[in-house]
């Protein structure tokens, strides 16, 4: 079966994200009344597997988030065979 | 292509040429490619003294250093790609350059970047300056190539457009060169690296047209995705299969891609081709073979091996992890046939892409000269008002950006009078850039002999003895008669000025049609220089004690 | 004469110099393409660069490769094993050392020179230095502030200064905590730093002050 | 008003991508069976504004999407005064 997974990986609450405020402050000087901004790393995965659920939850942990700074949430949709 | 032309091709060829061959010709016979407009003014420039080991004609320049070491120089613009995609532009820009070192035979060792922008006080220019430095640094950073120098300028008559120009150097010793053309029959052309896409169809042509006010909005053909990882590693394999002196030929996919590269390959010393072009690896479904044959996708290169020696080499390919193909052959008969799958689908005598007539454009002089009215102001403010322009504040926040320390030669790093890198135990090779369009535009003459002038002042600056230059020369339409008589002016200045220091050009290149809604740029020749330097006598312009004594020199 | 392996990672771009230096600090190296084996070093060196072209997050991919478990079991034999920049990165993302090299507190790349206190001179490779030692190196980097949220399981051994050796805010080019330049593990056998060793071992290059790092490592595996 | 923006953009399609190429390459070494993989941008972006549509399409004209080369679309969220 194939399925395409949706997979946002952000950075754990109270650690800074300097890329995300160096846009949001180009995008304040630009004239917007920017709050907050956030640049989570998202992935879109298209693959093939048995147990799909399984996989990506190994994916984010084996590599593409770091526990030590990452939470990651993902969706999973089927595209059939 | 102008109408004239597409006779003579029709004359030449005894026929009309069909889809795939006119995209082939129209790519080898734009401005770009073929130097149809400044080839008969290039001629002036001196190419040739005892330390040239290859002048002008080649991908790029060989100095001779000493005895064991030469130095591989060029220089290339990348300005119509950066003005509408600052990041990939001027990052690719970097891969090209970095490519043409290499496929001479050296390991590229230093970039140098004179980059011009409009006035920072607007967005767009904010936008073009942080994006194309963006890309130079995660370029070159990536490839392990250090940014040791450069320029960076603000000018109103680039409001909307900037100026990217890289000069790379590589360092090999003299018998590793290699040449970019074959000289047998029967040899297999190999293309190795990225896979090919749409990207960089008509880039070339591209670069030989003015840009229209919405030129964001255009056609995305003409800029690519850098990727510096797949560069990184043609970068090691190139070199590993040098090493094993079976590479009788070698040339990088620049613009013009496949056309251009296998074309002058072959043909250059008379011998022709057949590309099969369906066995290329396409990146995009259903390309076409018009598509495949001028790509301009980069990260690619191609290499002319006998039969028997390709799999020591393509061993070195796969170890890498680049993926290559036997593309096609070199024949006897001068010729350039095209295949996609059994059907024949180009069949062009060689010389035909190679041989583009020269156009000679009207030229008109002017002159702007004039007295310049001096500001009533004081010293004080005079001096605060130069002190802070942005043109001559220190460069700090680009050159940070850039890891001028990887490969561990550089003595002198950026900040100084000119970069120097350690080539032995004794001696240095120092590096440098410079152009002042502004002088260019009030006297094209003098201002590209005080290019050449400033190059070589700061080379002795460091101590350095003068060794060989290399010109860029960025001008808008030459269909315009001021602009093409600036141009000739400005060649004369190189010439008068190199001639003047024993100086010779050994590489260069031309970037025409630069202008923006119609507003064409200023003359802009860009110079870089090399200069040996014994590692003991470098000189830096920082004062070094309390009570030296301060002098002027030459007034 | 001990022997040491620097790793060549696709993208790695330090590895020529990083020899030069152990060279000149008197022990043996050879480049190892990631693909080959460890057999027969005595030690391993993760040279600096950009593998895998930092895609993703520094370290991160090179970090998973095959050869990674014989780095992880020649450092458990207690033999030397030091990263430097994009080696540091993959020693935090193998789990090699404990904690997390974020991107800069400006998030660009910066390359300058910087002056380091040594704050430990117990690791296999600080030996040479003497207890608050200032040095000078370059640094090189986008991703090198160090954070973790257990210190407790690494020693600090370089740490940004200003030229006197106090570790001020103004010093620290990157935001790492503690102005963190370099940790090791607690047996001190490996070694992570940012800064650049190999880019100071020439007088010519402006220091050679990283030498000792070397001498320090060659010495040890000699015994 | 406060609004929440997500904005994803991507690279337009058939351009070369050597960072979803090398990331998906990855995790098909670690075993997983990876058709493709992408990594469109992502952010998430707080912002007041009066007119939130017409200046989150500015954002992304002026600074977060270059439109030679890439494509953007974007949900906005209320989040009340
Ligand atoms: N774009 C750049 N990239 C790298 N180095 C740069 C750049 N622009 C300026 N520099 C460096 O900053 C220093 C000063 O440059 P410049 O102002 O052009 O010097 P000068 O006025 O002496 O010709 C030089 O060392 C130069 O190499």
């Amino acid at each position: 079966m194939k399925w395409k997974a949706r997979i946002i990986v952000r950075l754990k609450e109270g650690l800074n994200d300097p890329e995300g405020r160096v846009i949001g402050k180009a995008l304040k000087n630009l004239g917007y009344k920017i709050d907050e901004l956030k640049v989570p790393k998202y992935f879109e995965v298209v693959f093939e597997s048995d147990e799909p659920e399984k996989e990506v939850e190994e994916m984010c942990k084996r590599l593409l988030a770091n526990p030590v700074i990452h939470t990651y949430e993902y969706e999973i949709e089927s595209l059939g065979e | 292509m102008f109408p004239h032309e597409e006779k003579l091709i029709r004359e030449r060829l005894g026929r009309e040429p069909n889809e795939v061959e006119k995209a082939m010709l129209e790519v080898m016979w734009s401005e770009h490619a073929s130097y149809k407009s400044s080839r008969k003014w290039l001629k002036l420039l001196p190419t040739k003294n005892e330390h040239v080991i290859l002048g002008p004609g080649e991908d790029a320049g060989v100095v001779k250093f000493d005895e064991n070491t030469a130095i591989v120089v060029g220089i290339e613009s990348h300005n119509h790609p950066s003005a509408v995609e600052p990041y990939g532009g001027a990052a690719t820009g970097v891969g090209g350059i970095v490519r043409d070192i290499l496929c001479m035979g050296a390991r590229p060792i230093a970039l140098l970047d004179p980059i011009r922008f409009g006035p920072l006080e607007k967005e767009r220019n904010r936008y073009l300056f942080e994006y194309v430095v963006k890309g130079i640094a995660d370029y070159g950073n990536r490839i392990g190539v250090p940014t040791v120098g450069g320029e960076t300028e603000f000018d109103e008559s680039l409001d909307n457009y900037t100026l990217v120009n890289v000069a790379c150097i590589g360092l090999m010793s003299p018998e590793e060169l290699v040449h970019s053309y074959v000289e047998e029959s029967g040899l297999l052309l190999v293309l190795v690296g990225n896979k090919t896409g749409r990207d960089g169809i008509h880039g070339v042509t591209f670069a030989s047209e003015e840009l229209s006010e919405n030129a964001e909005e255009e056609d995305r053909s003409a800029v690519q995705i850098p990727d510096p990882f797949t560069e990184k590693l043609l970068i090691e394999a190139t070199l590993e299969a040098l090493k094993t002196g079976k590479v009788k030929a070698l040339k990088d996919l620049g613009g013009g891609g496949l056309t251009c590269a296998s074309s002058e390959m072959a043909g250059k010393k008379g011998f022709g081709a057949i590309i099969y072009a369906d066995r290329v690896p396409q990146r995009e479904p259903n390309m076409n073979a018009m598509e495949v044959m001028i790509s301009e996708s980069q990260e690619r290169m191609l290499f002319a091996v006998r039969k028997e020696d390709l799999n020591e080499i393509t061993k070195i390919f796969e170890k890498y992890e680049l993926e290559w193909v036997v593309v096609g052959e070199t024949i006897e008969e001068p010729r350039y046939i095209v295949y996609w799958g059994d059907e024949k689908i180009a069949d062009l005598p060689i010389g035909l892409l190679a041989d583009v007539p020269i156009i000679e454009w009207e030229a008109n002089p002017y002159s702007i000269e004039k007295d310049v009215e001096t500001p009533e102001i004081s010293v004080e403010e005079a001096l605060i008002r130069v002190l802070s322009s942005p043109n001559v504040i220190d460069k700090e926040w680009v050159y940070r950006q850039y890891d001028h320390e990887v490969q561990g030669r550089t003595v002198l790093k950026p900040g100084l009078d000119a970069a120097v890198l350690k080539i032995n135990d004794e001696y240095g090779l120092a590096f440098v850039s410079d152009g002042n369009p502004s002088y260019s535009y009030l006297n094209p003459y003098h201002g590209a002999m005080s290019a050449v002038v400033e190059a070589v002042r700061n080379l002795v600056s460091v101590g350095a003895r003068p060794l060989a230059l290399v010109d860029n020369l960025n001008f808008a339409s030459p269909e315009r008669p001021e602009v093409y008589w600036s141009f000739i002016e400005t060649i004369k200045g190189l010439r008068d000025a190199a001639k003047a220091f024993s100086l010779a050009y050994v590489s260069g290149n031309v970037s025409f049609y630069n202008e923006v809604g119609n507003k064409p740029i200023k003359p802009t020749p860009v110079v870089a220089a090399l200069g040996r330097v014994k590692l003991e006598n470098i000189t830096t312009m920082n004062f070094k004690s309390e009570g030296e004594m301060i002098g002027i020199v030459g007034i | 004469m001990p022997k040491f392996a620097v790793i060549v990672f696709p993208g790695t771009n330090c590895d020529f110099e990083t020899v030069s230096a152990i060279k000149k600090a008197g022990g043996k190296a050879e480049r190892v393409w990631y693909k080959q084996g460890l057999k027969d070093f005595d030690g391993v060196v993760l040279p600096g660069g950009f593998s895998y072209a930092d895609y993703l997050r520094a370290g991160a991919i090179s970090a998973r490769a095959e050869i990674m478990e014989e780095v992880k079991a020649l450092a458990g034999e207690g033999k030397p094993v030091l990263g430097i920049c994009n080696g540091f990165q993959v020693l935090t993302e193998s789990g090699l050392l404990s904690g997390a090299l974020r991107p800069n507190k400006i998030p660009r790349f910066l390359c300058r020179w910087v002056y380091l206190k040594v704050s430990d001179t117990q690791t296999t490779f600080t030996k040479f230095y003497e207890e608050g030692e200032v040095i000078r190196m370059p640094i090189a980097h986008a991703e090198g502030n160090y954070y973790a949220d257990d210190l407790g399981k690494v020693k600090i051994a370089f740490q940004y200064s200003d030229e006197k050796g106090n570790i001020i805010e103004e010093a620290n080019p990157n935001g790492s905590l503690l102005h963190i330049a370099g940790i090791s593990n607690e047996k001190g056998n490996v070694l992570g730093m940012m800064p650049h060793p190999e880019r100071a071992s020439d007088k010519w290059l402006g220091s050679e002050d990283g030498l000792k790092v070397f001498k320090s490592m060659v010495e040890y595996a000699k015994r």
